[in-house]
């Protein structure tokens, strides 16, 4: 038994502190404001505090810590993305994933497991080729292997998929991982508190105040704020805050759905993506087989859950699995994703100065989240971009400067 | 011209040992060696895909048809009967299919007459799968298969109703043809494989399967045709 | 030894059909109607199975689908709900997550750790040293999980069906039933159903040992069989609530997929456990558990009880034990005034003690069995006075403190709720349109008034729908006494008062997550996990609720309440994914190409050939031999898949100038012309041919993949633009095939009369001519570089053209050939295939369309873009190549990248070996500045070898083009 | 499943149709600036609200507008363009 748990039981009291204060009332006036309490935006606060000595942040959350698409998603971790900017921004995430544990002494149950994603069709078989490369290229451990290697590494699989999607060859992406979500999102908001910032959950921005071009301040449900820099990191909820700062983006809306099964005994240990079956599938710690599909078909501002999604996505996991049949889906839930034309982010720097952008994370936010901490507070504390994010600027899409990761991510993960 | 056509379920059917019969130039299974007394009773699936048939588009296709003398159906989704026991169905709002019964030759007669050239009136040319369904558990059949509410639809009504069955777009109506009560069904015929084997193998756990002509309309007669 | 009763009136079991089972390796006897806990209840056994993460021993709680530390295993049916699932002959169940069985798990040590094992415990520990977290996850999953999978398992296609009704009905308790009648009698179609296996609900066994409840359940079944609108539906699960009143109904053998007009939600309510110590202890029960041994199972659930209440619930629980001979050692109520009803005096009368204002303070177990309670006196506000307390020995204890409304399809029905302090319970306070709800889980408990809230239900629904009945005035009273209590929970320095059995969740973690700052009640269930488990909080988010207000100093209804997601109850895969079907489209000439040994693969929903597969020889092989055909006599590939599209109408040269990049009005009838299709970015999206046929008329093809979409876009812009055209979607209607190569002329020349003489039919014609009888439409065309004729004839006489050209061609050796093929032929010419050599990104400009593209027209579809992107140039660009060097082992494949200075600078997006010219030869993205011919640039093959390959004009073959005009 | 109505067809469960975004006016390319014709190209409104929409009934090809709240997914109304 670890060391760290003989403690709980020698205490007369729990010795644990609060992870995060609860301040009573907001401040007049920040240096800098971060609108959304996810995974991204206490990172962003965790860096700027921790590695831009800026402590007098206010992260300003309209529900709860976590609660939006940082406890809805999938949790799956890679770096294996088609485009070079793509790559050696996500190579880096993936570089910080590693030590997260360690650095916020905080388990995050970060799993590496390996990640397939499956080729149906030589066309995909082409594609998964072009990401290996790219990815070989920028070091990141990737590779286009055979069928049996997903064979040997899910022994269980139907190989053909029902017959009528054989499983041609596999991207293999052995850093793959999982982690605990919603512990990512207590990792840094304790790690920011500890070091002065001030998260304040149940706060609703109401509006942003911009003056001649720059940002003033911030009004919320709980007063006004004065502060010359703004930092929205909200997901699905960014076109209401750029509409606050009139800005137009190609952002759009759709939700996207998850499902997951009673827990089972061990049985899966890699992360499989099926781009033509719309599935992606990894088992949890607890023994849940946590699944997702594609993005819903249509824009929708809520998180609402449809039956055609469990529908597919099971006869799909059928289709893989076939022994599945008498294991039960517990629950799904849905978030909504922040798309983009290219499937890239969209990060850094705004026409209006002191408004930063962390958005279009669609449905790879999650995995990104130590690198955006990092290179969004980079970016707000120097007022331009990171380097690793100069591909991701807003603007790129009036210079017709497209990233092309749509080819990665035709499935989400 | 004889036998030069054949169904889109030509293929499947000759797995089945049939006995063809020639329909406008399509041979069509007049029995099947499975299809046993009685199953076109239970749930029969019959292939209809030979008769004459020929559809029309655009703004001007409703007066086209009638100065032929076609019974046209004035509101959009319904369908009236041609003479000789065929149909004239208003798909949406401005096609038609008119389709020939065993007894008539109306369809053939204006698939010549149809050339393109007449400003608002358009050739669609017609390669359906078409089925028949028939006998006493055809709904259930329907509503493994179909998100519509067929049994509530009123016969009188006479509608027609173009939607997706087992993911493949379909134009539905229920009709007595050749003297059998039975719905009817098209699809694309390059669907019509997918449909016919996804239709046959639900009707056969449910007591049926496939049948032919001769057991689905024991009253046609079919010599017209050939 | 057994507690099974003398036959019960009502009880669900068929005593005349027995049913052997086991269950962790010994032989049992239950009967058709048991559930594996009541028979196994029934034989004395009590430890059913394990808690989650102590492995404590656990029996009964609910008997009512929420007992998920009783799951079992049978084969590979995993995660069954022993309290609950219909008992089978044969059965060999065992306890799932056990190390040796319920009663000799090795694992129960772990509860003695409970101490090191505080909430949230692997948060703080096992990340240190970071290289044995991998070992440490391995013990956590091997921990962790409930039954396990048999990969040998079938797989299960089951039928799913649909179903439409007026009135749906969840819940056929006696405010359901009364909701059914009124709404069938209405004449409304309505589908009454109920997730047990009977209907009945509590008349049937909270019954306070009374028939009346029964009675009234026989004359409402009476009634509503004589109403063939309703279709009342037993062991039918109703799953979730979806937009428009969409229901998932999952019975044993599939998934009913119900569209309601209206939902009339009567599912009851849960009952609650109290919190004590040891309160999950085998014998602790709730009294509706107890209740339903009893009369659904006939079993005698103890011998010797305390009945633990806050209500009048309790008091009748109790009056059903002592009905079938269990003694009663003592009520307890909470409250301090008692139970007011006259149901405390009939307890009283036959000698039971009432002690008001008392609490359990700690259940006892011997050999993993109650064997006493502790009761204490209890403050109003929950405080236990330790100083006297008195222990009573009882083999069971009921828990009768209150319920929690079942109200998850109200919720994603999005009903709001609120806090009803007179019934302590939230209830719905907003519903939307067509939504109901009636009885307990509307606050109304009293048996008259459920009956008359179901009819007000069942009626307003039926008006609502516009079912003609008089209105109304329904007056269902407000509950005297509150069947809930506020505060159900006892704290205790020693712990191991559960809150939440599936997860082991005991009071004192509620504080401590509190303490670290999840103290709202999303954070709270994050962090706790409370409510995550398999029963998804039916038995534990209400108290969850009540101790974080109670920390948090407000009321449950400002704390408020989780979302309730999908699923109501687990539902299996197989329902529903049902049978699983697969959509594909055939060309009619399907099966002559099986006939002919064609090896299939996908191209979007259509299945093409590859190549003809023939017995002992390699693909590679057969490739090269295909296109050697076409090469040097003739060949034909099936091109049917094509999109197809028929455009009539005096606009229609205006409208392809609109979509297309080309220009098309000035077109001669019988000509054809290359066609590309941007989207409004500029990208490449499609491409094809457009021929016209007349002056009103052309027909044009589009990729085999994008002729969904094109035709669906197409007709929107038109939507749009109102042009005078006909667009129809001619795919499936027409086949056609490619015959291709020298001696393509002579095969044709013997089934026309058309004159194919290059003069009166050149390269790139169209003409229309019967071919073999058919009526057909003949383009030459030069995809794949030889003298050819793409023919287009209706599908149904696809097949008879097919046999006359492969019969015309016999004494050229005509062979027909694969997409295989087709790829190394068009690639010979340099001709690109949209999304293979171009991506979601590709410019015309940088795939080499420049000239497809006519910027000095007024207006098409990516033309703006086009222009601005051509001010900032292109990024890259696709350039023929060849490798200089022969050698197939370490030639480069399609997607490898181009390296320049060890940066990339493009990719392969074509390459073959190529018979015909004797070298590798292919397409490839490069930079702009790399695009001169003769220029060599590096291509890093696999395991990172170098090839230098150099640019080359295309085409690759025939650059002059003379074999596809070639004269005979 | 959401049901929508189809101006032709009637009500249907909206898997018999396809999506097709807001109706977005096209700006006159002759005379926008570059600038204006990115905008139009790629950005979006993607502020939650009623939106008029695009949609297509599959099985009879019938493209039609709908009115929509995209935050209760509530449609208001749908007609048949022109």
């Amino acid at each position: 038994m670890p060391y760290q748990l003989l403690r709980f039981a020698f205490a007369s009291k729990h010795p644990e502190p609060r992870m995060f204060r609860a301040p009573e009332r907001l401040k007049d006036t920040y240096d800098a404001v971060i609108i959304g309490a996810g995974g991204h935006g206490l990172a962003s606060a965790y860096y700027l505090a921790r590695d831009h000595g800026m402590t007098n942040v206010a992260v300003l959350e309209r529900g709860y810590i976590g609660g939006g698409n940082t406890g809805r998603n999938t949790t799956i971790i890679r770096s294996n993305y088609l485009t070079p900017e793509g790559v050696a921004f996500y190579d880096q995430s993936v570089r910080l994933w590693q030590d997260l544990s360690q650095d916020f002494d905080l388990n995050l149950f970060y799993a590496t497991r390996g990640h397939f994603t499956l080729a149906h069709t030589d066309s995909a078989v082409r594609t998964m080729r072009w990401r290996a490369e790219v990815n070989q290229h920028f070091g990141v451990n990737s590779e286009l292997v055979g069928p049996e290697e997903v064979r040997k590494a899910a022994p269980q699989i139907d190989i053909t998929c029902g017959g009528h999607a054989p499983i041609l060859g596999a991207l293999y992406h052995a850093p793959g991982a999982i982690a605990r979500h919603d512990a990512v999102a207590w990792g840094y908001g304790r790690g920011a508190d500890q070091r002065g910032v001030e998260i304040h959950q149940q706060t609703e921005v109401l509006g942003i105040e911009v003056q001649g071009g720059k940002v003033t301040g911030v009004r919320t449900t709980r007063g006004n704020i004065s502060t010359p820099r703004v930092l929205s990191a909200v997901a699905g909820f960014t076109p209401r805050v750029t509409n606050m700062v009139g800005l137009r983006t190609p952002i759009y809306i759709h939700p996207l759905q998850a499902m997951v099964t009673e827990p089972m005994k061990p049985w899966l240990d890699p992360i499989l993506v099926s781009g033509s079956l719309h599935v992606y599938v990894s088992q949890s710690a607890r023994g849940e087989l946590v699944m997702g599909a594609s993005l819903d078909p249509y824009e929708l501002h809520a998180t609402r859950s449809t039956l055609d999604f469990v529908e597919g996505l099971a006869a799909h996991m059928l289709d893989m699995f076939p022994f599945l049949s008498n294991a039960r889906v517990n629950r799904q839930w849905a978030g909504m994703a922040d798309m983009t034309p290219d499937f890239a982010p969209i990060m850094g720097t705004t026409p209006v100065e002191g408004f930063y952008l962390d958005a279009g994370w669609g449905t790879w936010g999650f995995k990104a989240t130590p690198v955006c901490g990092k290179t969004m507070s980079w970016t707000v504390a120097n007022g331009r971009d990171h380097e690793l994010i100069k591909g991701f600027n807003l603007s790129r899409f009036e210079r017709y400067e497209l990233t092309g990761e749509k080819g990665a991510a035709s499935v989400g993960h | 011209m004889a036998n030069m056509r054949s169904s889109p379920l030509a293929h499947a059917l000759a797995t089945l040992h049939p006995e063809w019969i020639d329909v406008a130039g399509m041979p069509l299974a007049a029995t099947l060696r499975d299809d046993h007394s009685g199953r076109s009773d239970k749930l029969g699936v019959c292939d209809l895909s030979g008769l004459p048939r020929v559809g029309v588009k655009g703004p001007g296709a409703a007066a086209w048809l009638a100065a032929r003398g076609v019974p046209v159906p004035d509101q959009p989704n319904t369908w009236t009967l041609l003479e000789g026991g065929g149909v004239v169905a208003r798909l949406a709002r401005t096609e038609f299919l008119v389709e020939d019964g065993f007894g008539g030759r109306i369809a053939a007669r204006l698939a010549p007459e149809l050339k393109p050239g007449t400003t608002g009136v358009y050739p669609v040319p017609r390669q359906d799968c078409a089925l028949a369904l028939t006998g006493t558990v055809v709904n259930e059949l329907l509503v493994q298969t179909c998100n519509v509410d067929f049994a509530s639809q009123a016969r009188d009504a006479c509608i027609v109703t173009l939607t997706l069955m087992v993911g493949v777009s379909v134009t539905v109506l229920r009709q007595t043809f050749a003297g059998r009560d039975c719905w009817r069904l098209w699809c694309d015929g390059t669907s019509g494989p997918y449909l016919w084997e996804t239709l046959t193998g639900i009707a056969a756990e449910l007591g049926g399967g496939p049948v032919g002509l001769k057991s689905a309309f024991p009253d046609a007669r079919f010599q017209n045709l050939q | 030894m057994s507690s099974r009763l003398p036959p019960v009136t009502g009880e669900w079991i068929d005593r005349s059909r027995g049913l052997d089972f086991t269950f962790d390796g010994k032989a049992y006897r239950g009967w058709v109607g048991d559930t594996p806990a009541s028979a196994l209840w029934a034989a004395g056994v009590h430890v059913l199975g394990r808690s989650f993460k102590y492995h404590r021993p656990r029996g009964v709680l609910s008997m009512a689908n929420h007992d998920v530390n009783t799951m079992m295993q049978t084969g590979a049916r995993l995660n069954l709900r022993a309290d609950v699932e219909p008992l089978e002959a044969a059965m060999a169940l065992t306890s799932v997550n056990t190390a040796g069985g319920a009663s000799g798990d090795r694992l129960r040590f772990l509860n003695a750790l409970g101490g090191f094992l505080p909430v949230g415990f692997y948060y703080k520990a096992f990340h240190r040293p970071k290289a044995l977290f991998p070992f440490w996850e391995r013990v956590f999953r091997r921990m962790t999980g409930l039954g396990t999978l048999d990969f040998n398992a079938p797989h299960i296609r089951t039928p799913k069906r649909y179903d439409f009704c007026d009135v749906l009905v969840v819940g056929a308790g006696p405010s359901g039933l009364h909701a059914a009648l009124a709404a069938g009698r209405a004449g409304a179609k309505v589908v009454l159903v109920d997730e047990n296996a009977r209907i009945g609900g509590s008349l049937g066994y909270q019954r306070g040992g009374s028939v009346e409840g029964l009675e009234m359940l026989r004359d409402l079944e009476r009634d509503l069989a004589e109403l063939p609108n309703v279709s009342v539906r037993a062991a039918t699960l109703a799953a979730g609530y979806y937009a428009d009143h969409w229901i998932p109904l999952v019975d044993a053998k599939r998934m009913t997929k119900l569209r309601a007009r209206a939902v009339i939600c009567a599912g009851g309510v849960f009952e609650q456990p109290a919190v004590f110590r040891n309160n999950d202890v085998p014998g602790v029960m709730l009294a509706s558990a107890a209740q339903r041994l009893l009369y659904r199972y006939a079993v005698k659930p103890m011998d010797k009880a305390v009945v633990l209440t806050a209500n009048a619930d309790g008091y009748r629980a109790a009056l059903d034990l002592m009905a079938h001979g269990v003694a009663i050692a003592a009520v307890a109520d909470l409250r301090a005034e008692g139970e007011p009803s006259a149901l405390t005096m009939r307890v009283k009368q036959v000698g039971i003690p009432v002690l008001k204002g008392h609490c359990v303070l700690e259940a006892e177990a011997v050999d993993d069995r109650l064997v006493a309670a502790t009761l204490c006196p209890v403050s109003a506000e929950g405080r236990p006075d330790t100083a006297s307390p008195q222990k009573f020995a009882c083999d069971g204890l009921l828990m009768s403190v209150g319920w929690a409304p079942a109200a998850a399809l109200l919720y994603q029905a999005g009903a709001s709720m609120r806090y009803d302090a007179g019934v302590h319970q939230f209830v719905p306070e907003r519903l939307p349109e067509g939504v109901f709800a009636c009885g307990r889980v509307n606050g109304v408990y009293t048996l008259d008034s459920k009956c008359e809230d179901g009819e007000r239900a069942g009626t307003e629904a039926a008006r609502l729908l516009g079912f003609d009945v008089p209105a109304r005035n329904f007056s269902v009273a407000a509950e005297r006494v509150a069947p809930s209590h506020p505060w159900p929970i006892v704290d205790h320095p020693a712990g191991k008062n559960f809150v939440d059995f599936d997860e082991d969740l005991h009071l004192r973690d509620f504080h401590n997550a509190a303490q670290e700052g999840f103290d709202n009640i999303e954070l709270l269930k994050r962090y706790t996990t409370v409510g995550m488990g398999p029963s998804q909080g039916k038995h534990s988010n209400m108290n969850a609720i009540r101790i974080l207000a109670r920390i948090r100093g407000k009321s449950p209804g400002e704390v408020g309440t989780t979302t309730a997601r999908p699923f109501f109850h687990p539902v299996p895969m197989s329902h529903l994914a049902g049978r699983g079907f697969n959509v594909h489209r055939e060309t009619p000439l399907h099966g002559r190409h099986d006939g002919l040994g064609a090896v299939w693969m996908q191209a979007g929903v259509w299945l093409r050939p590859e190549y003809y597969g023939q017995p002992g020889k390699r693909k590679a092989d057969i490739v090269r031999e295909e296109a050697r055909a076409v090469r040097e006599s003739v060949g034909i590939i099936d091109v049917g898949t094509l999109g197809k599209m028929e455009l009539y109408g005096p606009d229609a040269g205006a409208f392809l100038e609109r979509v297309y990049t080309a220009k098309f009005a000035g077109m001669k009838p019988g000509t054809t012309r290359y066609a590309v299709m941007l989207d409004e970015s500029g990208v490449v999206i499609d491409d094809g041919v457009v021929a016209r046929l007349a002056d009103q008329h052309f027909y044009f093809t589009t990729t085999t993949t994008g002729s969904t979409t094109v035709y669906r876009e197409l007709q929107r812009w038109n939507a749009q633009w109102n042009l005078e055209v006909g667009i129809v979607n001619a795919t499936g209607a027409f086949a056609a095939m490619n015959l291709a190569g020298p001696k393509a002329r002579a095969v044709l020349r013997k089934l026309t009369t058309l004159d194919l003489s290059n003069e009166a039919f050149p390269y790139l014609a169209l003409r229309e001519a019967d071919v073999a009888g058919v009526p057909a439409r003949l383009m030459r065309v030069g995809f794949v570089g030889e003298l050819g004729y793409e023919i287009h004839v209706p599908a149904d006489r696809a097949g008879h053209l097919w046999d006359a050209l492969m019969d015309a061609g016999g004494e050229y050796a005509i062979r027909p050939f694969g997409v295989e093929a087709q790829r190394l032929l068009r690639l010979e010419k340099g001709h690109i295939i949209i999304g293979q050599d171009t991506d979601g990104l590709t410019q015309p400009d940088e795939a080499g369309l420049e000239w497809a593209v006519k910027m000095d027209k007024a207006f098409f579809v990516g033309q703006r873009s086009v222009d601005i992107v051509r001010k900032r140039g292109p990024r890259q660009k696709l350039v023929g190549f060849e490798l200089d060097a022969i050698g197939a082992s370490t030639a480069p494949r399609e997607c490898h990248l181009v390296v320049r200075n060890g940066a990339i600078a493009g990719r392969v997006t074509s390459i073959a070996w190529s018979d015909t010219l004797g070298k590798h030869v292919g397409l490839a993205f490069v930079a702009p500045d790399m695009t001169e011919v003769g220029s060599p640039f590096f291509i890093r093959a696999d395991g990172g070898t170098m090839v230098q390959a150099r640019v080359v004009p295309t085409p690759f073959y025939d650059a002059e083009g003379l074999r596809q005009k070639v004269v005979d | 499943m959401k049901i929508l109505t189809c101006p032709v067809n009637g009500p249907r469960p909206v898997s018999e149709f396809a999506y097709g975004g807001e109706v977005r006016p096209m700006p006159d390319g002759a005379t926008c600036s570059d600038r204006e014709w990115a905008d139009y190209v790629f950005n979006r409104s993607g502020v939650p609200g009623v939106k008029i929409e695009w949609w297509y009934h599959i099985a009879s090809g019938t493209w039609f507008h709908a009115e929509r709240d995209t935050v209760t997914d509530r449609v208001i109304r749908t007609w048949l363009p022109g």
